[in-house]
Formats: structure tokens, sequence, C-alpha cells
């Protein structure tokens, strides 16, 4: 059981360290922009996809440094030819334009690597177990995605405290209308928000994709447990992201070693009666585990009907 | 004696740390035209959205013909009779300046937001909504969408989806801001006569309007009022000239 | 270009405007009547037309893509609720309809087939009061990410009430065991046809007719400015938790609709790709206007149903033009149609057809450029397997030379410059046309 | 859709040269057009040509030699969606076919069975027949079994039938633990292996009983976490796509040293995912063939197959089906599919692989010989590797088809 605990709030913390990675970066593009980039964690599987394709030319290290930034660059361009032309049509046709974008990348991202997983491999210098907790071995690669990812936390903290962009960015954070007076320089701002936002998707996917699977529907799969976490989190609160993240990280992980079901608490409490049937006794025998994934959507809509700012947030959308 | 139309005591409202409004009282009695003046951020737009329901105050009661509205949703405060404009032009910029009335003059007229009746067979809503449109002078753009007007004109639309609800109470907000000098001798005629027979709370920055349209002044200076009184006398005040017009006076 | 819609000159105002308020135009008795007249008309002699088991099939999904998608613009268009999750109100309406009708069967009740369609419609309104309540509370992106998580509670939580939802295989039904009337046993399709052509009929005239009610004027105020509404006396929130509701019963139809046509329903017809497609339909068709919807639903329909059988990426090519449309024309078909809407009434909408033919003409060549390079790319990359060669637009070519390649990238590019040369005639006519309409 | 009036014309046209030609004409071969209904775009496309690919190339191989029938396979893209099946092959039916094949998805098929049923119903003299190749939710031939529904496949109580049968003789496997998908084939699955574990082998603990959400689980480390816990020697799974990739590479990073028993060990993608754990000899499937089975005149279809199409055979079942077919009509002396139908119920034929395999008349469902291969280095030059990994299938044991007979439930409704 203790096993069980370390491991598990290992893994926990880690999958929500990789979340806090996206939703760090969905949320400065939302405080600057206004927009929910739907299409952000398809910027992840290009992080993904392009850091394999890269670390096939050139080993698994030139590709963690170099994918994040041609996706960056990517996202850069798509801000500025594609989302600043939207733009003047107001939120919804923004939101609709990522959305399309994310459907758009998927196909592409299909028609280049197809549809099965491609062969992303942990580099040799990582392949070890680092440790070994009562015989269950924990690869040294995930220490290094934890590190990497607590890495990039502590970097984006010093940047935004410390340099003059950061300075721009933490107001446009708490004072969402002054974005316009940032002067003739509004328009980089934004691409590089948007750039910096995307890359940082990006280094998630390059480091999660050779521990998980890199496949074409590894957007599709986050995507929506990323905007739970920052909409939990509170719109536009980097603190509240990252509570999230590793709210949900750890909940999702220990759900799944929870075999607890309504029908086994009943047992344990001598409780034999039991529905005879149908819907009643579909949720009479559903486990914790089961409903794992769905833990996360509850969450949303009862945080979002108790504070409908999000946990740590101060705004509404 | 009548309770007055609106009426506040003690009210103060903190954001954070600061306070905007450090206890206000003030009665309006019915059928008085009450102007608010004060320099910048003094806390007049404040004291409006503090009566019209967009903010709650942080301590104080609010009465509206003797009711106490405090904290109330600006809806049931407007159903109680009190409507208000506002200083940057909020209308509904793709409908038409007939839509922008007839919404008004729907709830003016009792009707909640049904969907079995059409709205061209309400009797009473189109003929109501014309005269309003007659009485803001906007009649020959009824089918333009409202925000395509020239400035003055959504200024005139405002005050028409303000006065259209039938309020007992109207709140004007700057109603003047940015009108040229003939624009705004327009407006002042137009407010006196809209505002016939109601209660009217106006802040302005327009002294010419201020003085000319209003029974009374209160003067606003760092959230408090300092004076209360009818034009002449607060002309001839002599802690008003020193905190507000002295620039003007001298 | 010219707007056809002049802003108000400065200093009008005050000069003293006489002129009496006059109720807009809304186009009189005669005009709300005719095009109804010409839709039921063209429903009823579709199947003449078009008498095939598969053109018939499309056009059943047609007529329960437009109520779906005229269910949406309630809130989109109408309302401005961006909704992630609407297919839940469409799929839990299948669901009771299916329940429904096996009820029906084994018990023999007296309930007509046609009635069906009720049932999901009083389930739609109830979830929509239930759901409505918890998302309705906020417009926006609160709004559009509470739909989504709604959509994804209710999709996962249908996966574990196997025994109502039925699982992966769903339930079925068989709609010619109900009650008989007038001999019809809607075995057939067409009898299906003609069921869904009669309540898609109802359903787009009773949605139409909200639109003129005080409930549907107070939806595009709340859309345009809900804070002005508080102000002239109504909640915004009941406004569209209202409206909401409404959208909710008549996704219910659509999905009752559904279940009678494919007598089966499974938790497909609850999944987000179920909410996307039907927001694809309502954007593609244009959310500004009535019709809209309507365009967007037969399009998308027909996309969806002949367009693979074309390419295989053709679910590229649908968000590609779906990116097209949210960039260049946000108001979707039926705002490109409708601009040209007051040149035809003044007549000089012709003048526009030679600029239009002459940029239309790089148009398409640009476009089969590209469409040649993708399906290039896409033999190249993905269907290496198969072989370099293949055939395109019938000309037999082999990708593994340069020569396609260039070829392609010449049409594109030079279709491009082409277009892009023409575009300034394009404006110049249409600015010719406006304001001759202008003066006529 | 104008198309189909020309097509009328055309066939109009056609009828008439008939007519006038007379009883004269040669007998032309007669045709029969097959719908291939599967995923043709999408998440499901790899898997849904592969299939595709085996019919086309089946159909060539049958039309080059035989005079009587000429077979032609047109695939429509069904995006894995039920209803979607339908309106394609509400299509395909106006294109002439009368013969749908499907395989990927139980939902899929059972959308399919009943819409055959009840059209076949409502259209009398123009029935169509529904052969399912891949799709193995055991209702299909139980509880839900109809007369136009044949089935090629093994379905999931045939194959837990046959890797029990096999467990039964292996006395090391003590511990095992079940993890599937949560739908209806990973519940077949796991009830399957709970109730003939404890019939074959009572003295095999089951440590523990999983199911996950469908496709949504990113992480399966969690879960090897608990099997790791547990101290199982074998894990059974019905797992495929993704939710197969994970778990083996869940398992590989915790270093996890247990056996696993799977349904699609060697479904599209599988091979490459097993390479890269690493995990050789570990991974075991339960199929109807495997290409190393030591059998020359399959080896021989198999290397012309790789040659003719490109990639490995990955459906034996679809060899099978195809040549059950023609010898169905061949007996039949027809193209109706209700003679075809007939001919088909307790038809024997043998396999690609040379072993009996028949079609029970009382569910329609297709017994064949059953094989357990695990999946490792192989050498190359003599043997066939998988997905070009190096690795190929090796055989471990075989299950008669008569040892893989499992009761039905069905009660087969015929046309009169």
């Amino acid at each position: 059981m203790l096993e069980l605990l370390i491991v598990s709030t290992l893994n926990g913390v880690l999958y929500g360290m990789l979340l806090f990675l996206m939703a760090s970066g969905l949320t400065l593009i939302f405080s600057m922009m206004g927009v929910l980039n739907f299409a952000h964690a398809s910027f992840y599987m290009l992080g993904a996809f392009f850091g394999y394709q890269i670390s096939r030319y050139t080993g698994f290290w030139i590709g963690l440094v170099a994918a994040p930034l041609v996706v960056g660059g990517l996202g850069a361009l798509v801000e500025r030819y594609g989302l600043r032309n939207v733009h003047r049509h107001g939120h919804v046709p923004e939101l609709l334009f990522t959305f399309g974008l994310a459907y758009v990348i998927e196909e592409v991202v299909q028609m280049i690597w197809g549809k099965l997983p491609v062969d992303y491999r942990v580099p040799p210098l990582l392949d070890f177990p680092a440790f070994t907790i009562f015989d269950t071995n924990y690869p040294a690669y995930k220490l290094f995605m934890l590190a990497v990812s607590v890495a990039i936390f502590v970097g984006l903290l010093l940047v935004l405290a410390r340099t003059r962009i950061g300075l721009i960015i933490q107001a446009a954070l708490t004072h969402p209308n002054m974005v316009g007076m940032l002067g003739h320089d509004v328009a980089k701002v934004f691409m590089l928000v948007f750039g910096v936002g995307t890359g940082l998707a990006a280094v998630a996917g390059v480091i999660a994709g050779p521990s998980l699977v890199t496949q074409s529907n590894m957007a599709g799969l986050l995507g929506p447990i990323l905007f739970v976490v920052v909409v939990v989190g509170g719109l536009g609160s980097l603190t509240g992201a990252f509570v999230a993240s590793l709210l949900i990280g750890l909940v999702q992980t220990f759900a799944v070693s929870l075999d607890v079901s309504v029908s086994s608490v009943a047992q344990a409490l001598g409780i034999t009666a039991q529905p005879a049937g149908g819907v009643l006794g579909d949720l009479w025998t559903v486990t914790i585990a089961q409903i794992g994934p769905v833990i996360p959507y509850l969450l949303l809509v009862v945080v979002l009907i108790a504070r409908p700012t999000g946990l740590l947030g101060n705004r509404e959308a | 004696m009548a309770a007055p139309a609106v009426e506040l005591s003690g009210v103060t409202k903190s954001f954070g740390a600061t306070q905007i409004i450090a206890g206000v009282d003030l009665a309006v009695p019915a059928g008085e035209r009450h102007a608010i003046i004060g320099p910048n951020g003094a806390g007049k737009s404040t004291l409006f959205n503090l009566i019209s329901g967009r903010l709650s105050p942080t301590s104080g009661t609010i009465r509206l013909e003797g009711a106490d509205i405090t904290g109330q949703r600006p809806a049931a405060i407007n159903r109680r009779g009190l409507a208000r404009s506002f200083q940057v032009t909020n209308i509904f910029p793709k409908l038409s300046v007939w839509e922008n009335v007839r919404c008004a003059v729907l709830r003016a007229m009792g009707y909640r937001p049904i969907f079995w009746r059409g709205i061209e067979h309400l009797p009473g809503v189109a003929a109501r909504t014309a005269e309003i449109l007659d009485s803001i002078r906007l009649g020959h753009r009824a089918a333009m969408p409202a925000g395509m007007l020239a400035y003055a004109e959504q200024r005139a639309l405002e005050i028409g989806i303000s006065i259209a609800s039938d309020a007992r109470v109207i709140l004007l907000d700057e109603p003047m801001a940015g009108m040229s000098h003939s624009e705004s001798e327009h407006a002042t005629a137009l407010i006196r006569e809209v505002t016939a027979g109601r209660t009217l709370l106006m802040v302005e920055h327009d002294m010419a309007v201020v003085f000319g349209l209003a029974d009374r002044i209160s003067v606003l200076v760092y959230g408090r009022i300092i004076a209360t009184d009818t034009p002449e006398r607060i002309r001839e005040n002599r802690a008003v000239q020193e905190a507000y017009l002295g620039v003007a006076a001298a | 270009m010219t707007d056809l819609v002049e802003r108000a000159p400065a200093g009008d105002w005050a000069g003293g405007q006489t002129e009496k308020a006059v109720r807009p135009r809304t186009g009189g008795r005669l005009g709300h009547v005719v095009p109804w007249v010409i839709a039921a008309a063209i429903l009823l002699a579709a199947p003449q037309i078009f008498t095939s088991g598969g053109s018939l099939t499309m056009m059943s999904l047609m007529g329960i893509m437009i109520v779906f998608a005229l269910s949406y613009n309630m809130l989109l268009g109408q309302t401005g609720l961006l909704s992630f999750g609407h297919a839940v109100y469409y799929g839990l309406g299948a669901f009771f309809t299916v329940h429904a009708m096996n009820a029906v069967t084994a018990g023999r009740l007296p309930v007509p087939l046609a009635a069906m369609p009720l049932v999901g419609a009083v389930t739609g309104l109830a979830f929509g009061i239930v759901l409505g309540a918890v998302s309705t509370r906020r417009a926006g992106t609160v709004f559009a990410m509470i739909s989504l998580g709604l959509a994804e509670l209710v999709a996962s939580g249908s996966h574990i009430l196997h025994s109502f939802f039925g699982g992966e295989e769903g339930i079925t039904t068989n709609r010619t065991k109900m009650l008989r009337l007038f001999d019809l046993s809607f075995g057939p399709q067409i009898q299906v046809y003609y069921l869904i052509a009669v309540w898609c009929l109802i359903c787009a005239v009773l949605m139409y007719a909200i639109t003129r009610t005080p409930l549907g004027r107070l939806c595009n105020a709340v859309r345009e400015n809900p804070e002005r509404v508080e102000f002239i006396g109504y909640e915004p929130q009941t406004v569209r938790l209202t409206a909401f509701c409404l959208s909710a019963m008549f996704a219910g139809v659509a999905g009752s609709l559904a279940a009678i046509n494919f007598e089966i329903v499974n938790v497909s017809y609850l999944s987000l790709h179920q909410s996307g497609v039907v927001l694809l339909a309502a954007f593609i068709g244009g959310i500004g206007h009535f019709v809209g919807p309507v365009i967007g639903a037969v399009v998308v329909t027909l996309l969806q149903v002949s367009l693979s059988d074309l390419t295989e990426i053709w679910q590229l090519y649908f968000g590609l033009m779906f990116i097209a449309i949210v960039m260049f024309a946000p108001g979707g078909i039926a705002g490109l149609a409708m601009m040209h809407g007051p040149l035809i009434r003044a007549g000089t909408a012709h003048r526009l057809i030679p600029s239009y033919l002459l940029a239309l003409v790089p148009a398409l060549v640009m476009l089969a450029g590209l469409i040649a390079l993708i399906e290039m790319a896409f033999r190249a990359l993905v269907k290496a397997g198969d072989g370099t060669a293949m055939t395109l637009f019938r000309i037999p070519l082999d990708v593994a030379g340069p020569l396609p390649w260039i070829i392609a990238l010449l049409v594109a590019g030079g279709g491009f410059l082409a277009f892009r040369a023409t575009w300034p005639r394009v404006a110049e006519a249409w600015d010719a046309a406006a304001t001759a309409a202008k003066e006529a | 859709m104008n198309g189909s009036i020309a097509g009328r014309a055309l066939a109009g046209m056609i009828a008439l040269g008939a007519a006038f030609a007379g009883t004269t004409a040669l007998a032309a071969p007669a045709t029969l057009k097959i719908a291939f209904v599967d995923p043709l775009s999408g998440g499901g496309a790899s898997t849904g040509e592969a299939g595709l690919k085996t019919f086309q190339y089946m159909a060539e191989q049958n039309n080059a030699k035989n005079p009587d029938l000429k077979l032609e396979v047109t695939g429509y893209d069904n995006k894995l969606n039920p209803q979607e099946s339908l309106v394609q092959i509400q299509k395909a039916i106006d294109s002439g076919a009368r013969v749908v094949v499907q395989g990927n998805g139980s939902s899929v098929a059972a959308a399919i069975i009943d819409f055959v049923s009840k059209y076949n119903d409502r259209n009398p003299g123009k029935e169509i027949l529904y052969l399912n190749y891949a799709a193995v939710d055991p209702a299909l031939t139980n509880a839900k079994c109809n007369y136009w529904h044949f089935r090629f496949d093994a379905n999931s109580d045939i194959k837990m039938a046959a890797l029990t049968n096999f467990i039964k003789g292996k006395p090391e496997v003590k511990k095992v633990y079940l993890i599937n998908q949560d739908y209806s084939f990973g519940q077949a699955v796991r009830s399957a292996a709970r109730a003939m574990l404890k019939e074959k082998r009572p003295d095999i603990q089951i440590v523990g009983d999983e199911v996950a959400p469908l496709q949504k689980v990113n992480d399966f480390s969690p879960y090897i976490a608990k099997v790791k816990a547990s101290g199982a020697d074998s894990i059974i799974t019905g797992n495929w796509g993704q939710d197969m990739s994970l778990l083996l590479k869940a398992a590989a990073d915790a270093g996890l040293q247990a056996n696993f028993y799977t349904y699609y060990g060697g479904g599209a993608g599988a091979p490459t995912a097993i390479k890269q754990t690493n995990l050789a000899d570990k991974i075991f499937q339960i199929a109807e063939g495997y290409a190393n089975i030591p059998y020359p005149p399959g080896h021989e279809f198999e290397k012309a197959f790789r040659a003719r199409v490109g990639q490995e055979l990955i459906y034996p079942r679809v060899v099978n089906l195809m040549n059950i077919l023609v010898k169905a009509a061949g007996q039949a002396k027809s193209t109706d599919p209700k003679a075809i139908a007939k001919a088909m119920e307790g038809i024997h034929n043998d396999t690609l692989y040379g072993q009996d395999s028949f079609m029970r008349p009382d569910d329609h469902q297709l017994f064949q010989t059953m094989y357990i291969s695990s999946f490792g280095p192989i050498d190359t030059a003599k043997n066939f590797d998988s997905e070009n990994t190096g690795w190929g299938w090796k055989g471990i044991g075989e299950i008669v088809a008569k040892d893989t007979v499992v009761p039905t439930t069905c009660k087969m409704d015929r046309p009169s």
C-alpha cells in the first residue's frame, strides 16, 4: 500500500507538472489576448512529433531544444497571419479559429506521420531505472521530466519577476484592460506571448513524447483536460493553473488505484441489499477507478457553480 | 410627507483599502431635478453605480421611494422604477435604433421575455416606441443599426433607452459628454422635456447645463457631499468655490 | 469596398429633425408566408427528383440536421452563447425516444410514431432546464467551457450507465411496430423522409416565430450587451436560460427524428464530435441569418456523406474550409449571399457577374493547385506503400518525380497571383454596383 | 444524385440490349458486388485500409482464375460510426452491392445486423448479406444473432476458451491480473476469463480485475503499479490500439516481469509498440493464424501477399471468408444472397493453414483452429517478421476447431 502511495504520488506530481507546462502557456495567452487557445494541446502534439523527427537525425537532446523553438515560431506565425486577422471579428470567431486549427493540425499530423504511434524513444543516457521502491522500478527519464518541468517553472517565475517583458505580462495579468496601453509594440508582445506559450506546450510534448505514446490523437486526449485545469484554477491566474494542474494530476492518478464502489462500501458495512439492476444497479457497482477520467469534469462543474472565477482567479471571462 | 424618491444614508464604498465613497447622505424628493457635480475622481459615477445596483455599497442603505434597494440587482431596481444612462455610450450597436428603444419599452409595458406572442402584435408597443423615437428626434433613423449613428445621436439614444422604461426616477451619467455646443443645448431641451414629471438625478460637467437644468445641486468631493442646495446658493457657497469651483470662479 | 449601410453624418441630430418615426419594414404578411410555401414545396418535391435510397437517406439526414443546426443557432447566433455540448440534448432526446418507442411496442400502447418527436422535445426541455440552470449563469468563455465540461460529463456518464444507454452498441428499436395511422408503416424510407420533412418544417416555423417575439429580440439584446439589458429591467440569465431550454427542446426533437430514422441510438449521439459537427454546420452556413444554419446543414451533410468518397483526407479539407470561413467570411455562406440582397433589390447585382466570373477562374485554378499539392503530399508521405503513381483530376502522374510538384506549385502560385490581380476589379465592380444601388 | 438517373437510364439500355441478344448470348460471369464498410479516414483508417486491401487482393485472385464469378469490392468509409455505416450501406445498396463486409467495432456490427434484418424484412427479394470479419462481441451470435449475419472471426468467448485450454496445461501460471477496456468487448473478455479460469484452473488466483475507460487513459503507470503490488505473473487483456501500446510501455518502464496474454498483440501498430518496449517473448497472442505457421502453402500465400500488397497479412480470416463466400456461391450456383446464405450454413472449408473450419448453422459462427504465439526476435531470413521490426510471431500452441466450440443461446429466426 505504501509502495502504491509513493509511486502514485510521484506519477501524479509528474502528470500535474506536465499539465502545468501547457496550462502556463495557455494562461499567459488568455490573460494577454483574451483568447482561449483551443489548439493549445495541438502544439503540444506538434512538439512531440517535431521532437521525434529531429531526434531521428540529431539525437534526443538537440530535438529537445530545437523542437520547441520551431513550434514556438510556428505559433508566432499563426498569431501573426491567422489570429490577428480574426481578432477584429471578436472573441467567438477567435475561439472558433483555434478550434478549426486544432482540427487541421490533427489532420496534418496524421497526413505526415500516420495514425499509428511513432517510435519515439527515451534517450539511452536516461534509459535506466533511477531507483527501486519495493521492487518497482522508477525510470530515470521520469525524474528527468520532473526536473525539466520544475526548471521551466522556476525559469518562468524568474522571467516574470525580473525582466521588463515579464513586468509587462504581470501588469497585463492583473489589469487586462491595460494591455491596450502598452504602446506601439503591443502587436509584437502578442506575437511573442503566443510564440512562447505554444513553445512551452511543445517542451511538454518533447519530454512527454518518449514516455507516453506519440500519436496523432494525443492532442485530443489531453486538450479537454487542459481546459479543465485553466478554468478550475481560475482563468488568467498562473498560481491557480499550478494548483489545479497538481490537483488534477494527483486526483486522476489516485482515482485509478481506488477500487471502491457503492456496493463494496455497502458490503463492508454489512449491507447486502442491492438494486436489482438498471441505472441504479450501474451506479451501485461502478468503481472510482472507472470514473477516474470523469472526475476532472465533475470538478470543473462543481467549481464553476460554487466559485465561477475558479479556485484562485479573480476575474470572470 | 411622502418618502423621498431617492434616499442615501451613510453609504460608503471601498475598493480594497481605498474608500471611494466616504459616507454619503442624500435625499432627493420626488419630481426634483438634481445634479451632482464634483471634480474628476470624486466618486460621482461610483455613486450612480451604487444607486443603480451595478455595485453594492460597503455599508449604508439606499432607498427608492421608501423601499430599501441596497444590494439588489440592477434589473430588480429597474423594475422598481429607476432607470439610468451611462457615461460611455452603452447601447445595442448591431440592433436597429427601433429595436434598441423597443426592448426598453417592452419592460415598461410589463412584458416578460415571452415567446408565445409575436412582438409586432403586442398592443401599444409600436406606438410607444415611435413616440419615444420622435421625442429624442431619431424617428428618421429607426431602421439604422445603432452602432452606425453619429455620436450625438447615440447619446440621444442612450437617453431614449433610459426614459423608455417609464421609470419614475432617472439617472443620467454625463449625458452631454463629448457633445458640441449646439448639440448640448439641444440635449438640454430634450432632457427637460422627457423628464417632465419625473425625478432626475444627473452627473454633468457642463456647468451651463447643470445650472440651467437642476432644481438643486449636490457637490461631491473625495467621496463626500460637501453641499446640497439650489443653484444660486451653490454658486455662492464659499466651501464649494474653494473645493471645486475655485478655478472657474476666479 | 463600399459599405451599403452608411454611417449617419455627425452634426445632423442638432439640426432639428422633424421626421416622424415609422416602424421599420418587416416584410408584410405575404413576405412571411411565401418563403415557407417555397420551402414546403421543395421538401415535397425533392424525393420526386432524387429517388434513390441513398439520396432519400441523405435528405432525411439533412432534415434532421436542419432542425439541429437551427436549434444550435438559437444559442450561438441569436443569444451569443457558444456551446461545445449541444449534442447532449440531441442525444438524450434520441435515447428517451428510443426507450419510449420500445415501451410503446412492448406495451402495445396506441401512440403513433409521428408523435414520438414530442418525447424528444420534452426530454430536451427537461434537461435544458436542469443543465441550463447550471451553465447559463455565465456567458462568454466560461459558458463555453462549462458546456464542454457538461458534455464530457454526460458522454462519459453514458458509458457507465450501461442499462440505459446500452454501451457502445446502443439501443435499437423498430419503428414499424408502432400504432399505424392511415396505413403508414414507416418501413419505407420515403415515409420516414416525409415524417422528418413535416417535423422539420414545423420546427423551423416555430423557431423563426420565436425570433419575432419579445424573447427573440431580448436574446439579440443579451447577445449584444447583457449589461445594458440588466439596466432596462431584464435579467440576462433569465433570457439566456429560456433560450437555452427552447434550444435544447428543438435539439431533442432533432434527436428523436434521428432515432426514428436510424432505429438505433448509441453514445456517439452525445459525443463532443457530434457537438462539433453542429457547430461547424451552423457557422459555415452563417449564424447571422435565420436561413444560415439551414444552408450549413445541407452543405455539411452533403460533404460528410459524399466527400469521403472522393478523398480519404476529407476531414482536412473540411477543417481548412472552416478556417477559411472564420477568417474571410465570418458571416458564413448566408452572410456572403445576403450581402448581395440590397444590390439584387436595386437591380444592380448583375453588374458583378463579369468580374465574379473573371475572379472565379483563377480562384478555381489556385484551388486545383492546392488540392493537387495536398493530395500528392498525402500520397508521398502516408501512402508511400501503395506506390508513387496516382491519378489526380483523371490525370495519371507519379509523385516520385519533381515534375508534378513543379506543375502543381506553378498552378497554385499562378492561380493565386492571377486571383490577386483580379481582386481590384471585383472591388471596383462592387463599388460601382453599390453606388448605383444607393442612387436607385 | 443526378448520376443515379443516368445510371438507371444506362441500366435500362443494357437490359434492352440483353433482351435483343436473347438467349444466344454467352453466359457472362455473374458479378457479386461487395461493400466494404469500415473506417477509411480518421483514427481507425490504418486498420480499415489493411482490411480493404486484403479483400481487394482476394477478389483480384479470384477474378484471375474463376470464370464463373467476378467479385467487386468497394470501400465505404463509415468513420467508425454506426449511423454513418447505415448511410454508407444505403449508398452501397444503391450502387448494387448485395453483400456487406465489416469488422471494426462491435457497436457498428450490432447496428448493421439490426439494419440488415429490418431491410430484408421490408424489401423482400432484395435481401442483403452481412459478413462480419472482426467484430467479436459474443452477443452478436447469441442474444443478437441473425440469419443474415455470419461471423468469421472467433468471438471473444471462443478465444478465451482456447486460451484457457492452453493455460490449463501451464502450471506456472498462478496469479492472473485482468486489465480490459470499459465497454462491451472488454467486459465480455473479463467475465469469460473469470468464468473459464474458475472452471478449468480453480487453483489460479485472480489477483486483479480492472477496466479502464476506452481510449481515454494517458498513462497506464498507476495500473501497472497495482499489478506489481498484486504480484501477478500473468496478465490477460483485450486491450487494443493505444490502450495496448500504453499498457506495454508502462509495464516496460516499471520493469514488470509478467506474461501478457492478449487478443490484439498482433493488431496494427502493436508489434511496433512491443518492439519498442523490448519485452521479448513476453507478449502472447491468441488468433486464427500468424505468418510463421509451419504450413508451406500458408508461407507461399504470405509471400505473394506481401509482394503484391506491400504489407503483412493481418487478417487470415478475410482469406477464409472470401474462400467460403466463393465456395457457397458455387454450391448455390447463384449470387443471390438468399441462396448464398443457405449454402453457407454448415459449410466446411479448409483454412489458409490447411485445417478444417465449419460454419455452425445454429448461430452462424465459424469455428476454426486457434493459435497461440509469442512475439520476439526471429531469424528474418527464414521467418516473417512484423511491421519491419525484425521480430516476429512464434508458435506456442494450437487448439483445433472442435476444442474451441462454446455453446450458444441463439434462437435463429429463419426466413420461410
